[in-house]
């Protein structure tokens, strides 16, 4: 019987073990700000509080610029990385636009217009 | 002995729980949706069970990335609702079945179903939508407790759709078991057809969804027999949320009408659906 | 491909790390358990696994009571060594094997088998001291990487009995279908009987211990249709610990041979034993 | 089929999840005494830390007074209540002796002659 391996589909990140692994300490301090007073924390001193949490220097980076592409080749989980959104005021839909190169605009109406279509 | 009345399978999208607390069912953006709801909300205010079953995902708010059940049920008293990060839903704290989550889990245990138990657990949008998709103006308190059945979806390797539909089996034949006369509903949630990051971010299939809607009722077995590449590919990353329709499928049994059923897109970013099943078989004993 | 070369069943009582920790080995009391490991130990030390696979449970130091898995495992690079209360045992951090975990995580999973994920996990004694009978001087290191399998126990209700054989099947052929040609070894750990509290604390049932020892060999389904009130009477609240020897032999297969036993009571409040199995197909294919 | 339920062996406690709820608040109290801190802070004031961790009234009286068997009976899972114990410098078998009646030598001896059999 062959490995078990995490299936691969084109233009699709699929969070698995191996990712969990290597992007722990970041989506351990995006999983943080469950907590308020954790999002007081961060947004008082962002760099630090990526420190305290031993972000190495690519997932800080990706952090403080908000390369919200960046994070989730890193092996960000969505679901995580999405609470960064909300603390900056940003929808599902501003990072679906960022996501797929478009303006939050356009991809709202894509999404209203039938959602978009693959294969 | 308990027995299961109905299942209802539904979408659980944070915006939809959003769009009612902000009271804006009927705006344009909206109405379409929550009017596909009417007819099984109608049908369900007349049947209404004393506990549910809620199989949902937790999104990275209760269950922490250090340790990842695949299946969890909780056993609390009570379970509060989550903050996600712009604070907690406006909605009654959720009431525990301690008594009926114990024999559930039991039973499942004995036939080789390897439950992780939560002794104290906070709800989020995956257990508290579909709860206002059923009842959308709880007052001070749900109507009915509620027993969480927690899978792992966000993290691969998930379960197979095929042990999602064993485990469901299993599921109705420990509810069915519980001594005491009491009417239990469970809820299949997530879906339908969704990606939210990614180059296919906004992905919708719909020719998948309406085939899945189908056959959650007559063919549950060739869902099972999806892989997951097969629910990435086809609904996206996160509409593999769908194997959890088939633990609820799984509970109802052979018996089955289709009571109401409904298909929206948008809500923000995904597909919706609500499918809502009898369990004739329990009607007739009844 | 991988092998499994051989299974160790032993006792993790605390006290076995102490006396060793504590230089007591020689002692009057501690003698007698040690001398019975010598030659399981000498076999061993020709016999060096790359990995080791631990099949134990958590006392109350990593598993919350809040989420209590039934069966979980272990997918970090390195596993701290807990402080029980005591502070930490003064033995190396222990190195995990994350890309054999991650494959074993997969084959399960797909076999049916709902694992909890554990990402970060602190090992206690239940580990330890298993890995100090095996190497009772590891130097700065332990001599292999360390996959921990941790099985709930001490919250009824545990896994059936017939539950962890088959885990320990599906754990072998997991094992057997991973690419790389390493070495390893599955460590079946707790037992023999024991009960700390209630009225029958210090009970000894060296009968059922013996039987047990015996039929781990040459039958262990008749140790697998054994009822977990069996496990319980027989050899007390925490002798039911012997169901984890159950996935060590499951991972051995059918072509095995006893290279050692030892059995002594007492090490503090139990009955203590070691066997040591090596796998005869291993052997011939290798 | 009928419900499972928890086995009942005579003079033998089989923690299960309901004694889990019940006693939930006294097993976590004792689980907390895995971190240094947490054992000084018990150790300054007993009381104030059982109120800390919300124990009813007889899981309290059951700690100040070190009243094992109570703990036992009030839900406590051996390997919670054991830390208490350490804390106190107690071993294992001191409990043995007063869970069965017996000093802490005649519990020894009783295992060193074989262990305590029944039935
Ligand atoms: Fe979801
Ligand atoms: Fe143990």
């Amino acid at each position: 019987m062959p490995a078990p391996t995490t299936p691969k589909v084109p233009g699709t990140y699929i969070f698995d073990v191996a990712d969990n692994g290597r992007a722990y300490a970041l989506n351990r301090m995006l999983g943080s700000f469950k907590d308020p007073r954790n999002r007081e924390m961060f947004s008082a001193d962002e760099a630090a509080y990526c420190d305290a949490y031993k972000l190495n220097p690519e997932q800080k980076e990706a952090i403080l610029q908000r390369d919200w592409n960046r994070m989730l080749d890193l092996g960000g989980s969505i679901f995580y990385v999405f609470k960064l959104a909300v603390m900056d005021k940003k929808s599902m839909q501003d990072l679906g636009g960022i996501f797929t190169g478009m303006t939050t605009e356009e991809f709202v109406a894509a999404l209203k217009a039938g959602g978009r279509h693959f294969g | 002995m308990a027995e299961v009345i109905w299942g209802l399978a539904t979408s659980h999208v944070p915006s939809i729980g959003a769009a009612m607390d902000n009271h804006k069912t009927e705006d344009a953006y909206w109405k379409p949706l929550f009017d596909g709801y009417a007819p099984a909300r109608a049908w369900m205010a007349e049947h209404t069970p004393d506990v549910a079953i809620i199989v949902y995902n937790d999104h990275a708010n209760a269950i922490d990335l250090a340790m990842m059940p695949t299946f969890a049920i909780g056993t609390a008293d009570e379970y509060q609702v989550a903050d996600e990060g712009w604070g907690p839903r406006n909605v009654p704290v959720v009431k525990g079945a301690p008594e009926l989550s114990r024999h559930l889990l039991g039973s499942l245990v004995d036939d080789g179903f390897d439950m992780t138990v939560c002794q104290e657990l906070e709800v989020d949008h995956g257990l508290t939508v579909p709860l206002s998709v059923y009842c959308p103006e709880p007052g001070d308190e749900w109507p009915c407790a509620v027993v969480p059945l927690l899978v792992n979806v966000i993290q691969y390797p998930q379960p197979t759709a095929a042990r999602c539909l064993a485990l469901g089996e299993a599921l109705g034949k420990a509810i069915r078991s519980f001594p005491e006369n009491i009417k239990v509903a469970v809820f299949g949630t997530g879906g339908m057809s969704h990606q939210l990051a990614g180059a296919r971010a906004g992905l919708i299939n719909e020719d998948f969804d309406r085939m899945f809607l189908k056959a959650i009722e007559t063919d549950p077995e060739s869902l099972a027999a999806l892989s997951r590449e097969d629910y990435v590919r086809e609904a996206g990353s996160e509409g593999i949320e769908m194997i959890m329709w088939l633990i609820m499928r799984g509970a109802l049994g052979s018996e089955i009408s289709r009571v109401h059923d409904t298909y929206h897109v948008p809500a923000s970013n995904t597909a919706a659906a609500l499918a809502l099943f009898e369990n004739v078989a329990a009607k007739t004993t009844a």
